[in-house]
Protein backbone atom coordinates (compact mmCIF):
# COMPACT_ATOMS: atom_id res chain seq x y z
CA UNK A 1 0.00 0.00 0.00
CA UNK A 2 1.50 3.33 -1.05
CA UNK A 3 1.56 6.19 1.17
CA UNK A 4 -1.84 8.28 1.18
CA UNK A 5 -2.48 11.62 2.92
CA UNK A 6 -5.54 12.61 4.80
CA UNK A 7 -6.29 16.44 5.50
CA UNK A 8 -8.64 18.01 7.81
CA UNK A 9 -8.86 21.36 8.86
CA UNK A 10 -11.57 21.87 12.14
CA UNK A 11 -12.14 25.36 14.18
CA UNK A 12 -10.60 25.78 17.70
CA UNK A 13 -13.72 24.27 19.16
CA UNK A 14 -14.32 21.56 21.47
CA UNK A 15 -17.68 21.20 19.40
CA UNK A 16 -15.75 19.44 16.22
CA UNK A 17 -13.89 17.23 18.42
CA UNK A 18 -16.40 14.24 18.13
CA UNK A 19 -16.81 14.86 14.44
CA UNK A 20 -12.69 14.10 14.34
CA UNK A 21 -13.02 10.84 16.70
CA UNK A 22 -15.07 9.52 14.51
CA UNK A 23 -13.87 10.23 11.45
CA UNK A 24 -10.44 8.63 12.54
CA UNK A 25 -12.47 5.46 14.49
CA UNK A 26 -14.24 4.32 11.30
CA UNK A 27 -10.81 5.12 9.21
CA UNK A 28 -8.81 2.84 11.95
CA UNK A 29 -12.00 0.24 11.16
CA UNK A 30 -10.88 -0.26 7.64
CA UNK A 31 -7.69 -0.41 8.11
CA UNK A 32 -8.40 -3.22 10.39
CA UNK A 33 -7.30 -2.26 13.53
CA UNK A 34 -8.27 -4.26 16.27
CA UNK A 35 -11.29 -3.07 18.86
CA UNK A 36 -9.63 -2.01 21.91
CA UNK A 37 -6.83 -0.47 19.40
CA UNK A 38 -9.23 2.06 17.81
CA UNK A 39 -10.08 3.05 21.40
CA UNK A 40 -6.61 3.64 21.79
CA UNK A 41 -6.41 5.75 18.92
CA UNK A 42 -9.61 7.75 19.51
CA UNK A 43 -8.81 8.69 22.98
CA UNK A 44 -5.09 9.81 21.79
CA UNK A 45 -6.94 12.12 19.23
CA UNK A 46 -8.73 13.43 21.62
CA UNK A 47 -6.44 14.18 24.10
CA UNK A 48 -4.35 15.78 21.41
CA UNK A 49 -7.17 17.91 19.48
CA UNK A 50 -8.17 18.93 23.13
CA UNK A 51 -5.35 20.45 24.07
CA UNK A 52 -4.47 22.13 20.31
CA UNK A 53 -8.09 23.56 21.47
CA UNK A 54 -7.53 24.99 25.53
CA UNK A 55 -3.88 25.32 24.96
CA UNK A 56 -2.72 25.45 21.26
CA UNK A 57 -5.42 28.21 19.77
CA UNK A 58 -5.61 32.15 20.66
CA UNK A 59 -9.29 31.88 19.40
CA UNK A 60 -11.95 29.97 17.81
CA UNK A 61 -11.33 30.99 13.88
CA UNK A 62 -7.61 29.73 14.07
CA UNK A 63 -8.29 26.36 13.60
CA UNK A 64 -6.44 23.43 14.30
CA UNK A 65 -5.24 20.91 10.91
CA UNK A 66 -4.93 17.10 11.29
CA UNK A 67 -2.52 15.84 8.32
CA UNK A 68 -2.80 12.03 8.82
CA UNK A 69 -0.69 9.55 6.72
CA UNK A 70 -1.49 5.61 5.86
CA UNK A 71 0.40 3.17 4.53
CA UNK A 72 0.85 -0.29 5.24
CA UNK A 73 2.76 -0.05 8.53
CA UNK A 74 1.81 2.70 10.41
CA UNK A 75 -1.15 4.97 10.96
CA UNK A 76 0.40 8.49 11.32
CA UNK A 77 -1.42 11.63 12.80
CA UNK A 78 -0.12 14.93 12.95
CA UNK A 79 -2.21 17.48 14.66
CA UNK A 80 -0.69 21.28 14.14
CA UNK A 81 -1.75 24.12 16.28
CA UNK A 82 -0.86 27.75 15.78
CA UNK A 83 -0.13 28.55 19.46
CA UNK A 84 -2.23 30.03 22.73
CA UNK A 85 -2.20 32.52 25.10
CA UNK A 86 0.31 31.11 27.38
CA UNK A 87 4.11 31.07 27.15
CA UNK A 88 6.07 29.77 23.86
CA UNK A 89 8.65 27.65 25.25
CA UNK A 90 6.03 25.33 26.80
CA UNK A 91 8.12 21.99 24.79
CA UNK A 92 12.08 22.57 26.58
CA UNK A 93 12.45 19.10 28.16
CA UNK A 94 12.59 21.49 31.91
CA UNK A 95 8.97 22.32 30.95
CA UNK A 96 7.88 18.76 30.11
CA UNK A 97 9.68 17.29 32.56
CA UNK A 98 7.91 19.61 34.95
CA UNK A 99 3.99 18.64 34.09
CA UNK A 100 5.39 15.11 34.23
CA UNK A 101 6.37 15.41 38.06
CA UNK A 102 3.62 17.41 38.43
CA UNK A 103 0.92 14.61 37.81
CA UNK A 104 -1.25 12.71 40.20
CA UNK A 105 -4.09 10.18 40.11
CA UNK A 106 -5.69 12.67 42.42
CA UNK A 107 -5.30 15.66 39.92
CA UNK A 108 -8.49 16.92 37.90
CA UNK A 109 -5.84 18.07 35.21
CA UNK A 110 -2.70 16.92 33.36
CA UNK A 111 -3.60 13.72 32.27
CA UNK A 112 -3.48 14.57 28.86
CA UNK A 113 0.03 13.82 27.63
CA UNK A 114 0.43 11.25 29.74
CA UNK A 115 -1.96 9.09 28.08
CA UNK A 116 -0.92 10.32 24.58
CA UNK A 117 2.70 8.79 25.69
CA UNK A 118 0.88 5.65 27.12
CA UNK A 119 -1.27 4.89 24.15
CA UNK A 120 0.72 5.82 21.19
CA UNK A 121 3.69 3.43 19.60
CA UNK A 122 5.45 6.71 19.02
CA UNK A 123 4.64 10.24 19.83
CA UNK A 124 6.80 13.78 19.20
CA UNK A 125 6.28 17.23 20.49
CA UNK A 126 7.45 20.08 18.10
CA UNK A 127 7.48 23.58 18.00
CA UNK A 128 6.29 24.51 14.75
CA UNK A 129 7.03 27.34 12.29
CA UNK A 130 3.73 29.38 13.06
CA UNK A 131 4.01 29.70 16.39
CA UNK A 132 2.48 26.76 17.98
CA UNK A 133 2.97 22.80 18.58
CA UNK A 134 2.85 20.18 16.10
CA UNK A 135 2.00 16.69 18.17
CA UNK A 136 2.23 13.38 16.12
CA UNK A 137 0.77 10.17 17.18
CA UNK A 138 1.85 7.64 14.83
CA UNK A 139 0.13 3.57 15.30
CA UNK A 140 1.61 0.27 14.04
CA UNK A 141 -0.85 -1.68 11.96
CA UNK A 142 1.03 -4.86 12.34
CA UNK A 143 -1.36 -6.07 15.34
CA UNK A 144 2.34 -6.79 17.56
CA UNK A 145 1.82 -4.02 19.34
CA UNK A 146 -0.94 -3.50 21.84
CA UNK A 147 -0.27 -1.39 24.61
CA UNK A 148 -1.55 -1.14 27.99
CA UNK B 1 -36.97 13.43 36.14
CA UNK B 2 -34.65 15.84 35.18
CA UNK B 3 -31.18 16.88 34.06
CA UNK B 4 -30.35 17.51 30.00
CA UNK B 5 -30.63 15.88 26.94
CA UNK B 6 -27.93 13.44 27.43
CA UNK B 7 -27.58 13.89 31.54
CA UNK B 8 -30.67 12.32 32.84
CA UNK B 9 -31.29 12.72 36.43
CA UNK B 10 -33.02 9.94 38.49
CA UNK B 11 -33.01 9.63 42.42
CA UNK B 12 -33.46 6.51 44.79
CA UNK B 13 -34.17 8.01 48.54
CA UNK B 14 -31.12 10.30 49.39
CA UNK B 15 -29.08 9.26 46.21
CA UNK B 16 -28.84 11.30 42.72
CA UNK B 17 -28.24 8.79 39.34
CA UNK B 18 -27.02 10.33 36.65
CA UNK B 19 -27.71 8.69 33.31
CA UNK B 20 -25.02 9.52 30.96
CA UNK B 21 -26.15 9.24 27.19
CA UNK B 22 -23.51 10.65 25.15
CA UNK B 23 -19.47 9.72 25.10
CA UNK B 24 -17.55 11.86 27.41
CA UNK B 25 -15.48 14.13 25.27
CA UNK B 26 -14.26 17.46 26.04
CA UNK B 27 -17.49 19.41 24.79
CA UNK B 28 -19.86 16.75 26.78
CA UNK B 29 -17.40 16.61 30.12
CA UNK B 30 -18.16 20.76 30.70
CA UNK B 31 -22.11 19.42 30.24
CA UNK B 32 -21.11 16.74 32.52
CA UNK B 33 -19.63 19.40 35.00
CA UNK B 34 -22.36 21.58 34.97
CA UNK B 35 -24.64 18.83 35.91
CA UNK B 36 -22.34 17.79 38.67
CA UNK B 37 -22.11 21.61 40.02
CA UNK B 38 -25.69 21.75 39.85
CA UNK B 39 -26.25 18.76 42.06
CA UNK B 40 -23.47 20.16 44.58
CA UNK B 41 -25.10 23.59 44.37
CA UNK B 42 -28.13 21.88 45.81
CA UNK B 43 -26.72 20.36 48.81
CA UNK B 44 -27.01 16.96 47.06
CA UNK B 45 -23.82 14.73 48.67
CA UNK B 46 -24.69 11.15 47.28
CA UNK B 47 -24.40 10.88 43.46
CA UNK B 48 -23.79 7.84 41.38
CA UNK B 49 -23.07 8.25 37.69
CA UNK B 50 -23.94 5.17 35.18
CA UNK B 51 -22.02 4.98 32.03
CA UNK B 52 -24.14 2.51 30.55
CA UNK B 53 -24.26 4.60 27.26
CA UNK B 54 -20.86 5.82 27.38
CA UNK B 55 -18.15 3.98 25.09
CA UNK B 56 -15.65 7.10 25.21
CA UNK B 57 -14.13 9.31 28.37
CA UNK B 58 -11.15 11.54 27.76
CA UNK B 59 -8.97 12.76 30.45
CA UNK B 60 -11.22 16.04 30.77
CA UNK B 61 -14.37 13.93 31.83
CA UNK B 62 -11.84 12.05 34.05
CA UNK B 63 -10.68 14.79 35.96
CA UNK B 64 -13.98 16.51 36.33
CA UNK B 65 -15.22 13.26 38.17
CA UNK B 66 -12.23 13.30 40.30
CA UNK B 67 -12.47 16.74 41.48
CA UNK B 68 -16.17 16.52 41.70
CA UNK B 69 -15.53 13.23 43.98
CA UNK B 70 -13.49 15.26 46.35
CA UNK B 71 -15.88 18.11 46.67
CA UNK B 72 -18.87 15.51 47.54
CA UNK B 73 -16.52 13.51 50.25
CA UNK B 74 -16.09 17.24 51.65
CA UNK B 75 -19.39 17.27 52.65
CA UNK B 76 -19.57 13.36 54.17
CA UNK B 77 -20.82 12.14 50.27
CA UNK B 78 -19.44 10.34 47.54
CA UNK B 79 -19.54 9.84 44.03
CA UNK B 80 -19.61 6.49 43.01
CA UNK B 81 -19.15 5.43 39.14
CA UNK B 82 -21.05 2.02 37.52
CA UNK B 83 -21.34 0.25 33.93
CA UNK B 84 -17.98 0.81 32.62
CA UNK B 85 -17.26 -0.26 29.70
CA UNK B 86 -13.62 -2.19 29.15
CA UNK B 87 -12.07 0.81 27.45
CA UNK B 88 -13.46 2.96 30.28
CA UNK B 89 -12.14 1.81 32.93
CA UNK B 90 -8.73 1.08 31.49
CA UNK B 91 -8.59 4.67 30.61
CA UNK B 92 -9.58 5.27 34.77
CA UNK B 93 -6.58 2.89 35.61
CA UNK B 94 -3.77 4.17 33.39
CA UNK B 95 -4.64 7.78 34.94
CA UNK B 96 -4.87 6.02 38.41
CA UNK B 97 -8.56 7.31 38.68
CA UNK B 98 -9.90 4.09 40.03
CA UNK B 99 -7.64 4.43 43.13
CA UNK B 100 -9.19 7.83 43.53
CA UNK B 101 -13.00 7.20 42.61
CA UNK B 102 -14.81 3.98 43.61
CA UNK B 103 -15.74 2.02 40.65
CA UNK B 104 -18.88 -0.94 40.58
CA UNK B 105 -20.23 -3.56 38.28
CA UNK B 106 -23.90 -2.29 38.80
CA UNK B 107 -26.09 0.51 39.66
CA UNK B 108 -26.62 -1.69 42.52
CA UNK B 109 -23.71 -2.57 44.46
CA UNK B 110 -23.20 1.25 43.47
CA UNK B 111 -25.85 2.05 45.40
CA UNK B 112 -25.45 -0.31 48.14
CA UNK B 113 -22.11 0.78 48.61
CA UNK B 114 -23.40 4.48 50.39
CA UNK C 1 -24.13 31.57 15.74
CA UNK C 2 -21.13 32.73 13.38
CA UNK C 3 -20.18 30.55 9.97
CA UNK C 4 -17.43 27.81 10.73
CA UNK C 5 -15.60 26.74 8.09
CA UNK C 6 -14.59 22.46 8.09
CA UNK C 7 -12.01 21.91 4.81
CA UNK C 8 -11.54 17.57 4.52
CA UNK C 9 -8.92 16.36 1.68
CA UNK C 10 -9.09 12.64 0.97
CA UNK C 11 -7.32 10.15 -1.36
CA UNK C 12 -10.00 9.14 -4.58
CA UNK C 13 -10.74 6.49 -3.21
CA UNK C 14 -14.28 4.83 -1.93
CA UNK C 15 -12.08 3.62 0.76
CA UNK C 16 -12.34 6.62 2.55
CA UNK C 17 -16.12 7.29 2.04
CA UNK C 18 -16.84 5.63 4.96
CA UNK C 19 -14.97 8.19 7.67
CA UNK C 20 -16.21 10.59 6.03
CA UNK C 21 -19.44 9.61 6.10
CA UNK C 22 -18.88 9.00 10.47
CA UNK C 23 -17.18 12.73 10.26
CA UNK C 24 -20.98 14.58 8.70
CA UNK C 25 -22.95 11.85 10.55
CA UNK C 26 -21.47 13.18 14.06
CA UNK C 27 -20.99 16.44 13.24
CA UNK C 28 -24.99 16.45 11.91
CA UNK C 29 -25.69 14.72 15.43
CA UNK C 30 -23.68 17.94 17.35
CA UNK C 31 -25.46 20.30 15.16
CA UNK C 32 -29.09 18.29 16.33
CA UNK C 33 -30.19 17.61 13.13
CA UNK C 34 -33.05 14.67 13.73
CA UNK C 35 -31.81 11.65 13.00
CA UNK C 36 -33.56 11.14 9.76
CA UNK C 37 -31.96 13.98 8.78
CA UNK C 38 -28.95 12.71 9.64
CA UNK C 39 -29.09 9.66 7.19
CA UNK C 40 -29.83 11.37 4.90
CA UNK C 41 -27.45 14.12 5.11
CA UNK C 42 -24.73 11.69 4.88
CA UNK C 43 -26.39 9.22 1.97
CA UNK C 44 -26.13 12.85 0.16
CA UNK C 45 -22.83 12.70 0.88
CA UNK C 46 -22.32 9.03 0.16
CA UNK C 47 -23.53 9.59 -3.05
CA UNK C 48 -21.63 13.17 -3.77
CA UNK C 49 -17.88 11.54 -2.88
CA UNK C 50 -18.71 8.45 -4.73
CA UNK C 51 -19.16 10.40 -8.00
CA UNK C 52 -16.22 12.27 -7.46
CA UNK C 53 -14.41 9.36 -7.28
CA UNK C 54 -15.72 7.29 -9.69
CA UNK C 55 -16.17 10.16 -12.32
CA UNK C 56 -14.30 13.13 -10.59
CA UNK C 57 -11.02 11.60 -10.37
CA UNK C 58 -8.07 10.25 -13.07
CA UNK C 59 -6.04 8.73 -10.26
CA UNK C 60 -6.11 7.85 -6.31
CA UNK C 61 -3.74 10.96 -5.96
CA UNK C 62 -5.43 12.87 -7.24
CA UNK C 63 -8.03 13.48 -4.60
CA UNK C 64 -11.30 14.91 -3.43
CA UNK C 65 -11.81 17.75 -1.07
CA UNK C 66 -14.62 18.63 0.79
CA UNK C 67 -15.76 22.49 2.13
CA UNK C 68 -18.13 22.30 5.02
CA UNK C 69 -19.81 25.75 7.09
CA UNK C 70 -22.21 26.20 9.55
CA UNK C 71 -23.91 28.89 10.84
CA UNK C 72 -27.21 28.98 12.66
CA UNK C 73 -29.35 28.04 9.02
CA UNK C 74 -27.64 25.76 7.55
CA UNK C 75 -24.91 22.53 6.80
CA UNK C 76 -23.24 23.44 3.89
CA UNK C 77 -21.25 20.90 2.05
CA UNK C 78 -19.08 21.44 -1.31
CA UNK C 79 -17.22 18.80 -2.86
CA UNK C 80 -14.80 20.06 -5.32
CA UNK C 81 -12.75 16.97 -7.69
CA UNK C 82 -10.13 17.49 -10.75
CA UNK C 83 -12.16 15.87 -13.08
CA UNK C 84 -11.92 12.50 -14.16
CA UNK C 85 -11.28 10.42 -17.81
CA UNK C 86 -15.14 11.28 -19.02
CA UNK C 87 -15.84 14.36 -21.26
CA UNK C 88 -15.75 17.61 -19.35
CA UNK C 89 -18.92 19.18 -20.67
CA UNK C 90 -21.04 16.67 -18.97
CA UNK C 91 -23.02 19.52 -16.77
CA UNK C 92 -24.73 21.02 -19.73
CA UNK C 93 -28.37 21.29 -19.44
CA UNK C 94 -28.73 19.05 -22.06
CA UNK C 95 -26.46 16.34 -20.58
CA UNK C 96 -28.18 16.63 -17.79
CA UNK C 97 -31.44 16.07 -18.73
CA UNK C 98 -30.53 13.03 -20.70
CA UNK C 99 -28.96 11.65 -17.83
CA UNK C 100 -32.06 12.42 -15.53
CA UNK C 101 -34.78 11.05 -18.50
CA UNK C 102 -32.32 8.11 -18.59
CA UNK C 103 -33.17 6.93 -14.58
CA UNK C 104 -35.29 4.05 -14.31
CA UNK C 105 -35.88 2.27 -10.84
CA UNK C 106 -34.51 -0.88 -12.71
CA UNK C 107 -31.65 0.55 -13.58
CA UNK C 108 -28.53 -0.82 -12.02
CA UNK C 109 -26.97 2.69 -12.12
CA UNK C 110 -27.83 6.46 -12.58
CA UNK C 111 -29.52 6.72 -9.03
CA UNK C 112 -27.33 9.12 -7.24
CA UNK C 113 -27.71 12.76 -8.53
CA UNK C 114 -31.32 12.28 -8.44
CA UNK C 115 -30.39 11.73 -4.65
CA UNK C 116 -28.97 14.16 -4.27
CA UNK C 117 -31.94 16.58 -6.07
CA UNK C 118 -34.64 14.26 -3.52
CA UNK C 119 -32.14 14.28 0.26
CA UNK C 120 -30.75 17.94 -0.15
CA UNK C 121 -32.73 21.79 0.54
CA UNK C 122 -30.62 22.86 -2.14
CA UNK C 123 -28.10 21.41 -4.45
CA UNK C 124 -25.97 22.69 -7.56
CA UNK C 125 -23.87 21.23 -9.85
CA UNK C 126 -21.01 23.19 -11.36
CA UNK C 127 -17.81 23.22 -13.14
CA UNK C 128 -14.78 24.48 -11.19
CA UNK C 129 -11.62 26.28 -12.54
CA UNK C 130 -9.34 22.72 -12.12
CA UNK C 131 -11.23 21.00 -14.54
CA UNK C 132 -13.43 19.42 -12.39
CA UNK C 133 -17.23 19.59 -10.36
CA UNK C 134 -18.20 21.30 -7.33
CA UNK C 135 -21.13 19.40 -6.39
CA UNK C 136 -23.10 21.45 -3.18
CA UNK C 137 -25.69 20.79 -1.05
CA UNK C 138 -27.48 22.92 1.55
CA UNK C 139 -29.50 21.21 4.61
CA UNK C 140 -31.24 24.20 6.48
CA UNK C 141 -31.72 23.59 10.37
CA UNK C 142 -34.92 25.12 11.19
CA UNK C 143 -36.21 21.81 11.50
CA UNK C 144 -39.02 22.51 8.93
CA UNK C 145 -37.69 20.93 5.84
CA UNK C 146 -37.94 17.51 6.54
CA UNK C 147 -38.33 16.11 2.91
CA UNK C 148 -39.40 12.85 1.33
CA UNK D 1 -20.89 -20.49 6.89
CA UNK D 2 -19.03 -19.16 4.26
CA UNK D 3 -18.50 -15.63 3.37
CA UNK D 4 -16.41 -12.71 3.78
CA UNK D 5 -15.81 -11.13 7.40
CA UNK D 6 -18.83 -9.14 6.72
CA UNK D 7 -21.01 -10.99 4.32
CA UNK D 8 -21.67 -14.22 6.14
CA UNK D 9 -23.70 -17.34 4.15
CA UNK D 10 -26.01 -20.03 5.85
CA UNK D 11 -28.04 -21.72 3.85
CA UNK D 12 -31.62 -22.95 4.53
CA UNK D 13 -32.53 -25.94 2.27
CA UNK D 14 -31.72 -24.80 -1.18
CA UNK D 15 -31.76 -21.19 -0.57
CA UNK D 16 -29.05 -18.87 0.55
CA UNK D 17 -28.77 -16.26 3.02
CA UNK D 18 -26.74 -13.16 3.74
CA UNK D 19 -25.98 -11.54 6.81
CA UNK D 20 -24.61 -8.41 5.64
CA UNK D 21 -22.40 -6.71 8.72
CA UNK D 22 -21.76 -3.56 7.65
CA UNK D 23 -23.06 -0.75 6.18
CA UNK D 24 -23.04 -0.30 2.72
CA UNK D 25 -20.84 2.65 0.74
CA UNK D 26 -19.56 2.20 -2.32
CA UNK D 27 -16.45 0.16 -1.02
CA UNK D 28 -18.36 -2.32 0.68
CA UNK D 29 -20.86 -2.51 -1.75
CA UNK D 30 -18.19 -3.91 -4.20
CA UNK D 31 -17.75 -7.00 -1.37
CA UNK D 32 -21.61 -7.57 -2.04
CA UNK D 33 -21.49 -7.80 -5.48
CA UNK D 34 -18.18 -10.44 -5.61
CA UNK D 35 -20.49 -12.55 -2.84
CA UNK D 36 -23.84 -12.37 -4.87
CA UNK D 37 -21.99 -13.16 -8.01
CA UNK D 38 -19.98 -16.23 -6.28
CA UNK D 39 -23.17 -17.41 -5.78
CA UNK D 40 -24.36 -16.81 -9.33
CA UNK D 41 -21.53 -18.63 -10.63
CA UNK D 42 -22.34 -21.31 -7.95
CA UNK D 43 -25.54 -22.15 -9.90
CA UNK D 44 -27.18 -20.94 -6.39
CA UNK D 45 -30.68 -18.83 -7.82
CA UNK D 46 -32.04 -18.43 -4.47
CA UNK D 47 -30.86 -15.70 -2.10
CA UNK D 48 -32.03 -14.02 1.07
CA UNK D 49 -30.07 -11.02 2.19
CA UNK D 50 -30.54 -10.25 6.01
CA UNK D 51 -30.22 -6.23 6.67
CA UNK D 52 -30.17 -6.29 10.06
CA UNK D 53 -27.14 -5.16 11.10
CA UNK D 54 -26.99 -2.49 8.20
CA UNK D 55 -27.66 0.94 9.10
CA UNK D 56 -26.65 2.47 5.37
CA UNK D 57 -27.24 1.93 2.01
CA UNK D 58 -26.19 3.73 -0.88
CA UNK D 59 -27.34 3.90 -4.95
CA UNK D 60 -24.18 1.65 -6.03
CA UNK D 61 -25.39 -1.08 -3.48
CA UNK D 62 -29.14 -0.98 -4.19
CA UNK D 63 -27.95 -1.09 -8.20
CA UNK D 64 -25.56 -3.90 -7.53
CA UNK D 65 -29.16 -5.56 -5.97
CA UNK D 66 -31.12 -5.06 -8.08
CA UNK D 67 -29.17 -6.03 -10.84
CA UNK D 68 -28.52 -9.52 -9.38
CA UNK D 69 -32.08 -9.73 -8.46
CA UNK D 70 -32.67 -9.57 -12.55
CA UNK D 71 -29.79 -12.02 -13.38
CA UNK D 72 -31.51 -14.77 -10.68
CA UNK D 73 -35.20 -14.22 -12.16
CA UNK D 74 -33.53 -15.49 -15.63
CA UNK D 75 -32.76 -18.55 -13.72
CA UNK D 76 -36.38 -18.88 -12.33
CA UNK D 77 -34.62 -17.67 -9.24
CA UNK D 78 -34.67 -14.76 -6.84
CA UNK D 79 -33.64 -11.87 -4.68
CA UNK D 80 -34.80 -11.17 -1.84
CA UNK D 81 -34.54 -8.63 1.08
CA UNK D 82 -35.79 -8.80 4.52
CA UNK D 83 -35.06 -6.56 8.12
CA UNK D 84 -34.21 -3.47 6.40
CA UNK D 85 -34.15 -0.40 8.91
CA UNK D 86 -36.66 2.24 8.07
CA UNK D 87 -33.92 4.87 6.52
CA UNK D 88 -32.99 2.02 3.83
CA UNK D 89 -36.49 1.26 2.82
CA UNK D 90 -36.66 4.79 2.18
CA UNK D 91 -33.74 4.76 -0.12
CA UNK D 92 -35.34 1.69 -2.00
CA UNK D 93 -38.34 3.82 -2.25
CA UNK D 94 -36.94 6.92 -3.66
CA UNK D 95 -34.83 5.03 -5.94
CA UNK D 96 -37.95 2.68 -7.17
CA UNK D 97 -36.46 -0.07 -6.27
CA UNK D 98 -38.83 -1.56 -4.16
CA UNK D 99 -41.03 -2.09 -6.82
CA UNK D 100 -38.44 -4.12 -8.17
CA UNK D 101 -37.09 -6.44 -5.92
CA UNK D 102 -39.06 -8.00 -3.25
CA UNK D 103 -38.80 -6.53 0.47
CA UNK D 104 -40.31 -8.69 3.50
CA UNK D 105 -40.47 -8.01 7.25
CA UNK D 106 -38.56 -10.68 8.05
CA UNK D 107 -36.47 -13.66 7.19
CA UNK D 108 -38.96 -16.18 7.88
CA UNK D 109 -41.41 -14.56 5.38
CA UNK D 110 -38.74 -13.69 2.74
CA UNK D 111 -37.97 -17.60 2.83
CA UNK D 112 -41.95 -18.77 3.15
CA UNK D 113 -41.98 -16.56 -0.01
CA UNK D 114 -40.21 -18.80 -2.45
N1 LIG E 1 -0.83 22.04 22.03
C1 LIG E 1 -0.35 22.64 23.14
N2 LIG E 1 0.04 23.93 23.10
C2 LIG E 1 0.54 24.54 24.22
N3 LIG E 1 0.66 23.93 25.41
C3 LIG E 1 0.29 22.64 25.52
C4 LIG E 1 -0.23 21.93 24.40
N4 LIG E 1 -0.51 20.66 24.80
C5 LIG E 1 -0.19 20.61 26.11
N5 LIG E 1 0.30 21.80 26.55
C6 LIG E 1 0.79 22.12 27.92
O1 LIG E 1 1.03 20.92 28.62
C7 LIG E 1 0.23 20.87 29.82
C8 LIG E 1 -0.19 19.46 30.12
O2 LIG E 1 -1.11 19.01 29.14
P1 LIG E 1 -2.00 17.74 29.44
O3 LIG E 1 -1.13 16.68 30.00
O4 LIG E 1 -2.74 17.40 28.22
O5 LIG E 1 -3.00 18.17 30.61
P2 LIG E 1 -4.09 19.34 30.69
O6 LIG E 1 -4.48 19.70 29.30
O7 LIG E 1 -5.20 18.72 31.49
O8 LIG E 1 -3.42 20.47 31.42
C9 LIG E 1 -0.93 21.83 29.56
O9 LIG E 1 -1.48 22.32 30.75
C10 LIG E 1 -0.25 22.90 28.72
O10 LIG E 1 0.42 23.81 29.53
N1 LIG F 1 -18.38 14.48 -10.13
C1 LIG F 1 -18.69 14.09 -11.40
N2 LIG F 1 -17.81 14.28 -12.40
C2 LIG F 1 -18.10 13.89 -13.67
N3 LIG F 1 -19.26 13.29 -14.01
C3 LIG F 1 -20.17 13.07 -13.07
C4 LIG F 1 -19.96 13.46 -11.69
N4 LIG F 1 -21.07 13.13 -11.00
C5 LIG F 1 -21.91 12.56 -11.86
N5 LIG F 1 -21.40 12.52 -13.12
C6 LIG F 1 -22.05 12.00 -14.35
O1 LIG F 1 -23.43 11.87 -14.09
C7 LIG F 1 -23.85 10.52 -14.32
C8 LIG F 1 -24.97 10.16 -13.36
O2 LIG F 1 -24.47 10.11 -12.04
P1 LIG F 1 -25.32 9.36 -10.94
O3 LIG F 1 -26.71 9.81 -11.05
O4 LIG F 1 -24.65 9.61 -9.63
O5 LIG F 1 -25.27 7.83 -11.30
P2 LIG F 1 -24.05 6.81 -11.49
O6 LIG F 1 -22.88 7.35 -10.73
O7 LIG F 1 -24.58 5.52 -10.94
O8 LIG F 1 -23.79 6.75 -12.97
C9 LIG F 1 -22.58 9.69 -14.14
O9 LIG F 1 -22.66 8.47 -14.80
C10 LIG F 1 -21.54 10.63 -14.71
O10 LIG F 1 -21.50 10.54 -16.11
Amino acid sequence: MEKTYIELKVPSDVYYIEPVRAFIGKLSETLKFPKKRIADIQLTLDEICSNAVYHGSKCVTCGIQLRISVDSHALEIVVQDKGGKGPHDWLTPGKLAEIQSKRSPTGERGHGLYLIECLSDVHKLQANAIGGTDVTAIFYRDGQTEKG
Amino acid sequence: MTGTEFMIIRENADIKIIDVKTDLSSYAASDLRKVLEGLLSEKVDKVVVNFSEVNHINSTAVGTLVGIAKRLRQNDGDLKLCNLASTLTRTFNLIGASSVVEIYESEKSAIAAF
